[in-house]
């Protein structure tokens, strides 16, 4: 086993051993492994039944109903599912779509695939800050917007969407309004009716569950029609074919459930760790900040260090596991096009550390953590020639 | 909290020399001492190299350097490299030849270049006329 | 637990315990859980190396190289994938698809879909054994055909299709072959490269890996063009965005490496079994074998019996795990249309069993199961009316 | 091999009579006893009913089914339901009552009318005039 002290919970968690006990209770020959779609035999039928029990917890953190919830193998299919279902299925009432510039690719990509099949699409650019307002969401609706996807919370940078806000706006215009919130649901309060959420993009794997495990939450009244993406046996409704895996469903309903119960507790613990984390951070001169500094998820901290080269920062803190620019794609020498957004230039969107904390980070690590970071920026600056970046005031 | 499996994508020695930077800091300063810089801070690699001179020969290397492992590893190599080079030598170096030694990927092949940028700066600012005995 | 005899490995098998170790190992906070696209960090290039070991030994199993395999959700995304990816991407060359009526409804549902987007599908009717041949199959091509679907072992009756001879007939006329081995794989031997198969469908579940984990195979040379299904992060060499599912995925990988070293011994042991589970049912009057005699993968046994209706014998016989129709579609009370295709009145269709076998089927499990079953079929004749069916002979 | 949990698509009387079938059988011939029919085997369901008739009223009665587990019950539930009824009984009797008794789903009521066909099969061949006294 490693001594790296793991602070990319944002890129995905450990699975917590409660979840991972519900899951083995599904998997091998003892257990309750059937097809839940085998409602013909009693093992199937309990499948189902523990199928069913994770649909009311995923749902029950939420604010939805069980009936609402569509399994998925994550937030990207969620997502994809979302935009693709929607778009071709509302075709005929206009196609234009509004997004920000730093929504995930999984919301991204589908949207520029949409514009290949014929959709304009807006990007909306969020303040320096990362917020996008409602205002802006409202300015960009048109006759013929059917769809608005907002993130909740950034995966980079932490920022938290006033989504209540924009789920108001486009209610009022009658535009449907999908959220993407594989970062914030289990973290912060979510409420698909009182926010107006026409379509939820869930997943479990950011919250302590499986990953491949993930969920759309769909609104039932009056009915949102979608296209599925993949077709066969007529699981979930018809709107998601393929056999239910039942340890993954059953995990991530462990998960969601364990995440309403200690949602508050671990927000302050771990906004607490984060803080201290920064308090350290903020000390070194030329270390900013990226992001709303209120208006965030207590888990990341994304920092923006002056005067020292991304990459070698990284390699020096090869016994943190952390992250640069969006840890979701493939490892990319691409500036962040996120931190590009809120107005960083290259070389500081390079020079930029993702510290995302979870349920098993403790104070030590997050100690050594911010020792180690200012001993190697330290050292990287010491070597560096002078007058790079405009952190010695 | 050590153990740390390595990254494979950097070589054993440019591993240990991004690490350890051996050679870095300045030469004292003095009228047999020669600089090179080249690099951008925007492009994300700058270099100083200064070398002693000494019976028209370098003797003594140190380098800074803003960039990325490899291109740190490669201008610590540099000041071990260079040592007993003459100016022609400086005037000849070749980046190909920090690219085999270090095992550099073709991506990073460019910074590579702004470290031969350096060294030709090093050997346009060599102090008096060719072959002169500072 | 229950003391039911499992018998419907067709739906999905238990995991080996050895596959759960695997497993487990890629789960909790001391395990190898990290995002496998996070290769900046060590516990990310953990994760990738387990990854690219189980893709190892899930093309092994196949004859393919590890870059020809694309993870997906299972066999129902792998179907959409090839179908939906293929037909989308070829459509200037052709609008044509072939496959069978005995299909999986992975493969025929997105066939229907794509009929609603302006293809043109022709669905062949297998022989009364079940078997399509390579003669139809090629008799069927047109110059505009740019696919053809073909299952290697059916979910319901376990008849294999001698997808060799097809795909040398598809090789040579320039058309591409997608073969779904969601049932075979595993179980009988395959080879990507002999057999001419551009695309084939695989799955865990049904050889006692995790529900939710699958593979496409795709050939590599010449390159075969896809449009995905999900877009995002572009891990898969952008043919399926989103997080890799690492213990999933490991969990695949050690499923196939076992199949691949038991497969002689299980299929002998198994096959050995569902001769005598059959041995003993084909001395009832009125039971019939479905499917060909001999064409057949070891693990499934379909029987039809006259005189007896089927609901009833299921319901008789709840101390069984075993199916009727197809057990991935959710229920429903629709004679099978794999039987109806091979000729079977409905009335026969519903009264069919299809009872599959596992690794971890014992003998003690199939008398059990047989004795059961002749007991109840008696019974029931016993309490019908006189005449109903022509098993009296 | 029991402590199988119950198939909630099934209500407990139904479990009962479909598992045991109370009633299947013959009742011993005789001129005193009444046969109805109903139902086709391409449509899953065929029944057969006899009751012994004895003052006007139904002494006993047995069945023989051929269908699914709500029809084999409904079947073996009237031949307790029927004890009693004359033949008037036995012309009103509603599958509705079969229905409400025993909880039947919708998708089945198509088979319950199979049963009241039988019902009224055995009334028409009530033996005698109506209320005549075997
Ligand atoms: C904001 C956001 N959306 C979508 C995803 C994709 O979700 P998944 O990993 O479940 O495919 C991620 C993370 O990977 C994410 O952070
Ligand atoms: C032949 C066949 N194809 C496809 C599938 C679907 O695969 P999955 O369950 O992995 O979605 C199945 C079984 O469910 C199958 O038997």
């Amino acid at each position: 086993m490693s001594a790296v002290v793991y602070l990319d919970n944002a890129a995905t968690t450990p699975v917590d051993p409660r979840v991972v006990e519900a899951m083995l209770e599904c998997l091998g020959p003892a257990g309750d492994f059937a097809n839940p779609s085998a409602t013909g035999h009693e093992p199937g039928r309990r499948a189902r039944a523990r199928v069913e029990r994770a649909r009311e917890e995923v749902a029950g953190l939420v604010g939805a109903a069980p009936g609402q919830i569509v399994w998925t193998s994550g937030a990207t299919e969620a997502d994809n599912l979302a935009l693709f279902g929607a778009a071709r299925f509302h075709r005929s009432r206009g196609r234009h779509i509004v997004t920000s510039k730093t929504e995930h690719p999984a919301v991204l990509d589908p949207c520029r695939q949409l514009e290949r099949e014929g959709f304009e699409v807006t990007y909306l650019k969020p303040a320096a800050d990362g917020i996008v307002s409602a205002e802006q969401v409202a300015a960009a609706l048109r006759p013929d917007t059917i769809l608005v996807s907002l993130m909740h919370v950034n995966n980079e940078i932490g920022v938290v969407q006033d989504v209540a806000a924009v789920g108001r706006t486009c209610r009022q215009r009658g535009v449907l309004l999908h959220v993407d919130a594989a970062q914030g649901a289990g973290k912060l309060p979510l409420d698909v009716e009182r926010d107006c959420i026409d379509l939820l993009s869930l997943t479990a794997h950011k919250v302590h569950g499986p990953k491949g495990g993930g969920a759309l939450c769909v609104r039932r009244e009056p009915r949102l029609g979608l296209v599925p993406l993949q077709f066969g046996g007529g699981q979930e409704r018809g709107l998601r074919s393929g056999t239910l895996p039942t340890h993954q469903v059953v995990g991530m309903g462990r998960a969601y459930a364990i995440a309403a119960a200690e949602m508050q507790a671990d927000a302050e613990r771990i906004g607490g760790l984060r803080d201290r984390l920064w308090q350290t951070l903020a000390a070194v001169p030329g270390v900013e900040l990226n992001g709303h500094p209120t208006r965030r998820v207590p888990g990341i901290l994304s920092v923006t260090v002056d005067g020292v080269e991304g990459e070698s920062l990284l390699f020096s803190l090869a016994d943190l596991a952390v992250a640069s620019g969006s840890a979701c794609a493939t490892t990319s020498a691409e500036p962040s096009y996120v931190l590009r957004a809120l107005g960083r230039s290259d070389r500081l969107a390079q020079s930029t550390l993702r510290l995302s904390l979870g349920r098993f980070t403790t104070l030590a690590e997050v100690e050594y953590a911010a020792r180690r970071i200012c001993e190697e920026i330290e050292r990287l600056r010491a070597i560096a020639p002078e007058g790079i970046g405009a952190w010695r005031r | 909290m050590a153990a740390v499996s390595d990254d494979l994508r950097y070589g054993a020695e440019v591993r240990r020399r991004a690490r350890e930077a051996p050679g870095a800091g300045e030469v004292p300063a003095g009228p047999d001492v020669v600089t090179g810089r080249a690099g951008n801070a925007e492009q994300g690699a700058v270099v100083s190299l200064q070398f002693r001179i000494s019976g028209g020969r370098v003797v003594e290397g140190r380098f800074r350097a803003f960039g990325c492992p490899h291109f740190i590893a490669a201008a610590s190599w540099l000041t071990d490299r260079l040592r007993g080079s003459a100016r022609p030598d400086l005037e000849a170096w070749d980046w190909r030849e920090a690219a085999d030694s270090l095992g550099v990927p073709p991506a990073k092949f460019g910074r590579l270049l702004t470290l031969q940028d350096a060294v030709r700066d090093a050997a346009r600012n060599w102090p008096g006329a060719a072959g002169s005995t500072v």
